[in-house]
């Protein structure tokens, strides 16, 4: 029982670490390789305000979202669209977008480091037991999993409820056909870019209260998350909450059950098995 | 060199706002390479750059260094190696040939130093490290012999943490079941490897052992299992991310053993930071004399020159290692550096960590292994050879 | 053998000498340099040889390369050092089958991110055995100085580019460029498809290896963080990408101008290396798409149209 | 005398769709057979069995008495049967001759070097576009692309060869260019087995004809007589116009 929670608290964090990728990605079309570094700047700012107010990162993910929205939905506008604008095929903007995101992810990077400098931002919030059928857990972990659950709740019933949403997945399924129903593209595309980068600050501000961050460590970040959303299937939510549980239970499986030492190989193994019985993913659709 | 020349113009504007007088020599230039990015950047954001920048700003604010009756001031040239040896190499190289660099400092950690050894070498300059714990140090300074390793071998750390348990146990304190677990990546196998049989042989009995991958996110399947083992010990050969990240589960689990150690990182600042009054006890890798006044002087110019504390372990290591080396060139008074190495090996140094001498193989002997919170203080409580060290009490939970 | 091919193989072999001679200037700083962009000339081109045809984007570099430096560091002590980079060779060569069978029949961005995660789960499980082993530190104490390692690296290099100037003339190269284009046409014109993809595979896993194998010493202490960095995998794949993969000599020109350009900031703003290099980057891929190899073509091709015009 | 190409119950499920259901059908050497039937009735499906581009469900299908079932398209294409596909496709990186070598170099009769450039280039006069060897394939006109991938069937001699609506989309001066053309390969004693809706085409082209529908074959005979049969009308024109 004790491991399927733990398991499920995992794979909570690693759907907050996914999550806003899958919309980057999935409707998009943006492999976002500086993902981990928005993680990380959401992780910051709820750290500084937190040493520096005692503001309670839980509150913190109310200034990070909008800021976090409107500085995505720039990135997407002034960066990324000239790529799908030129791009003459999928594969042109992929690789496109890896150099760009890549340069990006430097960038920021390099501005948190003159802004901030290197040090390990650490802080404790609620690090306190917990007690679930007669097991400890912790406090951060299980309020993380919970803003998770919320969060992967809300967007799933955004997209197939909302207006908004559906078109936003139309977008998802085949932009030619969504252009031809009369939904405008380019500016679903940037919202839900700038939604994405939204949602993974908010994860990062939640993870910072039990994870040590630095300015270096999003790429970490961002491979967890690219692995979870191929995992799960491009652009559909419910694969990556079902990949992020699969992993985080897989992990303490056999961190309990095995050896430690072998969770994160435990977790490509998993990914590449995965990948090799369903080159789609759990709910992707075929790659084209 | 355009930088060069900015540089040069900036160093002797400040220069001659404390001393006009320094005007006249040239600078000398100090070349100093470590990450300012990737994995390893936390740890030298904490323990490295800050004491080069107190060294300097102290050195140049006296006037500079006395070199041959003529005092010149400090000028630096930093690079960021991105934690990448191939970068460092690159570095070490650049500073040397095309920055004419009179002194190069050792580069932060084992693995960093290691790599720049042989340029260091080559080029004849000493290479002080402060951030390189190994136990190939004879081989290593056969090799090279300008090398030299303040911070100690790594069996000594991890022997003398399993010494102070076993002082623990024979005083009545603890039992005799030890919970030992280890991040898989270079350093925290070194010391596993060291440690497991040093506990075997001193008769403890491992409860629980294993090993987890560096960048573990959850951590707490395995303080549930060291939990469950019921230990009264319990020993982490840790780095930084997971140092916190068990310290943490260990609270949530409510790990109650008399005796806490983690390794590396609980000696930062920011671990007593976060923990608080919840770090009383607990053991780590390092440790200083803390009632030391040339340490806590130290440790207050540190923190008004560049806002940061010193870490309990390397950081003052690392300052004395700028002092050793501004010694030997201001008693020789050359900036020939074998004349300077030579001086290095034959003499000995008083520091902000007490006074260091080299045996024959480049290695400072006397040097503190295991340290413990203690009223918010991170004090020493085993060494090789240093005076102060406080004795070690018990953990008594984690409020 | 067409006249042509012989006057690009003398002139192949020309630059290879003239590079060859660079630590006679004994400036440490230059040959350090040059053994960077020896060592990524190698990676990128090998990559490319497999990745420009077929435009798989594989992030795998830096497993090969992780096994290579294992491989040394396991050995040194035990057999000399020259039978260790065949033994690198072969390591990566079987590592890069196996991954290759496997995988090869995942398309696009999940080929991609299934070699990053290939480069991960080959560090854990290094690390975990060495872990179980009770390793203590991997040590490469040698003798062997950055002239050696150069002229090592600009041997490969050589090789690298006569394999790939010899796939280009063969079979091998036509099938590859015929399933880069279109993989059903391929299949259906008769290509073992999975075959020829992996062969390539093979070359590029075992170079990378090799170059492994060949750095270890340089690197003296042996870590899984640095010898399985993902930086390296991005790096190498961001050069040939400037440089472009159309053609054999795409990568090299684009890692020799990164490396200066590189070599440039960090010499020069050492506290904004990263924001520059960043920013540098994004600026390569908006003025510049499709590399240096473009850019050629571009002008070739205008030139020819103005000719014509003429 | 066996056939060249034989299906004995050949049938191809998608899901729980149906397309190719239990078809059986011979083609003779030197024969041209046309597959025909309205649109979604499993024609191309059928092509794609027998080029190993989807794997058969369940049935046979043998080339010359040997049996190909399940194998992959290389290997069945290296036995001897080429194709052409529905929405042409060329090597958008070559050129016209480089396109034709690809079949000349990889085919069923292998051929490397300047041996198979010749042939490519003589293939392509065979299709009447050797003047256009060096062309960038983006230059070419519509039916020069499919002439291009026709002759890329050629270039590796196979023992069969299908065109898949090889002939869609031309417009009509092209469409009398074209059929001259088959007309020619068919002089020339290749066996053909083409899916084809030009009726015209049909009628001048093929020998017999198979007659699907909803991935059934419903008829089979000579071209007249099928095409006369009222069934096969009724499937084409539907109830209504029978």
């Amino acid at each position: 029982m004790d491991i399927l929670i733990t398991g499920l608290i995992l794979g909570g964090t690693y759907a907050l670490i996914a999550m806003g990728l899958n919309l980057q990605y999935g409707v998009s079309r943006i492999m976002n390789l500086a993902n981990g570094e928005m993680l990380v700047i959401g992780g910051f700012t709820a750290f500084a305000l937190y040493t520096a107010g005692q503001v309670s990162p839980l509150l913190t993910i109310f200034i990070v979202a909008p800021v976090a929205y409107v500085l995505n939905w720039l990135v997407y506008r002034i960066m990324l669209r000239p790529l799908v604008k030129r791009a003459k095929s999928r594969g042109m903007l992929e690789q496109d977008a890896i150099l760009t995101t890549f340069g990006l992810s430097f960038v920021m990077v390099g501005l948190m480091l003159w802004a901030f400098g290197g040090d390990y931002f650490s802080y404790s919030y609620l690090a306190r037991p917990v007690v679930i059928f007669g097991d400890n857990f912790g406090l951060n972990r299980v309020v993380a999993f919970g803003c998770a659950a919320l969060l992967c709740a809300g967007l799933y019933l955004w997209l197939n409820v909302s207006r908004a949403g559906m078109a936003i997945r139309a977008v998802a399924v085949s932009p030619e056909n969504a252009r031809l129903v009369g939904i405008d593209v380019p500016k679903l595309s940037a919202r839900a870019f700038a939604l994405g980068g939204a949602v993974t600050a908010v994860g990062g501000a939640v993870i910072s209260t039990f994870l040590t961050l630095d300015a270096s460590t999003g790429v970490m970040f961002t491979m967890k998350a690219l692995i979870i959303v191929i995992m799960g299937g491009v652009g559909d939510v419910r694969g990556t909450i079902l990949a992020a549980l699969v992993l985080g239970l897989g992990e303490t499986l056999v961190a309990t059950f095995i050896d430690p030492g072998l969770t994160l190989a435990a977790a490509y193994a998993l990914f590449i098995a995965i990948l090799l019985f369903r080159p789609q993913g759990f709910f992707g659709r075929k790659p084209t | 060199m355009k930088r060069r020349t900015f540089f040069k113009a900036t160093t002797l504007l400040a220069a001659s706002l404390v001393a006009g007088a320094a005007m006249a020599a040239d600078p000398i230039i100090v070349g100093a390479v470590a990450p300012k990015t990737g994995p390893l950047a936390g740890g030298a954001a904490v323990t490295h750059w800050p004491n080069i920048a107190l060294w300097v700003k102290e050195v140049n604010e006296r006037g500079g260094l006395t070199v041959g009756g003529e005092q010149r001031m400090l000028e630096v040239i930093e690079y960021d190696d991105q934690t990448n040896p191939a970068e460092t190499i690159k570095a070490v190289q650049r500073l040397a040939t095309q920055d004419d660099a009179d002194i190069i400092l050792a580069p932060y950690s084992t693995g960093l130093n290691l790599a720049a050894a042989p340029i260091f070498d080559r080029l004849g300059f000493p290479q002080i490290t402060s951030s390189a714990a190994t136990d190939q140090i004879g081989e290593l300074s056969a090799q090279f012999n300008d090398m030299f390793f303040l911070l100690g071998r790594s069996s000594d750390l991890a022997e003398d943490a399993v010494e102070v348990l076993a002082e623990l146990r024979e005083a009545g304190e603890i039992g005799n079941r030890v919970a030992m677990v280890n991040v898989a990546d270079a350093f925290g196998i070194e010391l596993a490897a060291v440690g497991k049989p040093a506990l075997e042989a001193a008769g403890f009995e491992l409860v629980y052992e294993t090993s987890y991958p560096l960048g573990t996110p959850d951590l707490s399947p395995i303080m549930k299992a060291a939990k469950a083992a019921e230990p009264d010990a319990f020993v982490a050969w840790s780095y930084p991310p997971d140092t916190f990240g068990l310290t943490e589960q260990a609270m949530i689990e409510e790990l109650n053993v008399k005796a806490f150690y983690t390794a590396v990182a609980t000696a930062f600042p920011a671990y007593g930071g976060r923990f608080g009054a919840a770090a009383e006890g607990v053991m780590g890798i390092g440790g200083v004399n803390t009632a030391s006044p040339a340490f806590q002087d130290y440790a207050a110019r540190l923190e008004a020159a560049t806002g940061s504390k010193p870490d309990y372990w390397a950081s003052g290591m690392m300052y004395a290692s700028l002092q050793i080396l501004e010694e030997a060139i201001e008693t020789t008074g050359t900036l020939d550096m074998a004349e300077v190495t030579q001086f290095i090996k034959d003499n000995s140094f008083e520091t902000v960590m007490g006074t260091i001498d080299f045996d024959d193989e480049n290695n400072n002997t006397a040097y503190w292994t295991v340290g413990q919170w203690q009223g918010g203080e991170f004090k020493g409580i085993k060494e090789t050879g240093r005076e102060g060290a406080v004795a070690p009490i018990l953990k008594t939970g984690w409020e | 053998m067409k006249r042509g091919d012989l006057s690009n193989l003398a002139w192949g072999a020309a630059l290879l000498v003239l590079a060859a001679l660079l630590p006679l200037t004994g400036d440490g700083y230059l040959i350090s340099l040059g053994v960077t962009i020896a060592m990524y000339t190698v990676l990128a081109t090998s990559w490319a040889l497999f990745s420009g045809p077929t435009h798989y984007i594989s992030l795998a570099t830096a497993a090969f390369f992780g096994v290579g430096t294992y491989v040394t560091g396991a050995g040194i002590d035990h057999l000399p050092y020259w039978t260790l980079l065949p033994i690198a060779a072969v390591v990566g060569g079987v590592l890069a089958a196996l991954v290759g069978l496997a995988t090869l029949r995942l398309s696009g961005v999940y080929f991609v991110i299934f070699t990053l995660g290939l480069a991960e789960m080959t560090r854990q499980v290094v690390t975990w055995y060495q872990n179980k082993t009770g390793h203590k530190g991997t040590y490469v104490l040698t003798d062997l100085t950055d002239n050696d390692i150069y002229w090592q690296l600009v041997a490969l290099a050589g090789l690298v580019f006569l394999i790939g100037w010899a796939v280009g003339r063969s079979r091998l190269g036509f099938a590859l460029r015929i399933i880069g284009d279109d993989e059903d046409v391929a299949r259906h014109v008769g290509i073992n498809t999975a075959l020829s993809k992996v062969a390539l595979f093979i070359v590029s896993g075992a170079v990378a290896a090799v170059v492994g194998a060949i750095i270890a010493p340089r690197y003296v202490y042996i870590e899984p963080s640095t010898a399985f960095t993902p930086m390296l995998s991005f790096q190498v794949v961001i050069m040939a990408l400037l440089g472009g993969t159309g053609r054999l000599w795409g990568p090299l020109v684009g890692v020799i101008p990164f490396t200066l350009l590189w070599e440039a900031i960090s010499s020069s703003f050492p506290n904004q290396t990263t924001l520059l290099l960043g920013l540098s980057f994004l600026a390569i891929v908006y003025l510049l798409p499709g590399g240096f190899v473009g850019l050629w073509d571009r002008v070739k091709h205008r030139s020819a149209r103005r000719r014509a015009l003429a | 005398m066996t056939a060249v190409v034989k299906l004995s119950g050949a049938t191809k499920q998608f899901g729980g769709l149906v397309a190719v259901d239990n078809v059986s059908f011979e083609v003779q050497e030197h024969q041209v057979l046309g597959l025909i039937g309205p649109n979604g009735s499993g024609k191309s499906t059928t092509l794609n069995l027998i080029s190993g581009a989807l794997p058969v469900t369940d049935g046979d299908i043998a080339l010359r008495g040997r049996e190909i079932t399940g194998l992959p398209a290389r290997e069945i294409a290296r036995k001897g049967v080429a194709r052409t596909f529905q929405l042409v496709r060329l090597l958008p990186s070559m050129n016209v001759v480089e396109n034709v070598m690809a079949g000349a170099v990889f085919g069923h009769r292998r051929r490397w070097g300047a041996s198979a450039e010749r042939h490519a280039k003589h293939v392509l006069e065979t299709v009447g576009i050797a003047d256009k060897a060096r062309s960038h394939v983006s230059q070419l006109t519509y039916i020069d692309t499919k002439r291009v991938e026709l002759a890329r069937a050629l270039a590796g001699e196979p023992e069969v060869l299908l065109l898949d609506e090889w002939l869609a989309g031309l417009n009509p001066t092209e469409l009398t260019e074209g059929i001259d053309l088959i007309h020619r390969l068919r002089d020339e004693g290749r066996t053909i087995i083409l899916v084809e809706h030009v009726m015209d085409a049909i009628r001048s082209l093929c020998d017999a004809c198979v007659v699907m529908s909803s991935g059934k074959k419903i008829a089979e005979g000579s071209t007249e007589a099928v095409l006369s049969d009222p069934e096969v009308i009724r499937a084409y024109l539907g109830d209504d116009d029978a």
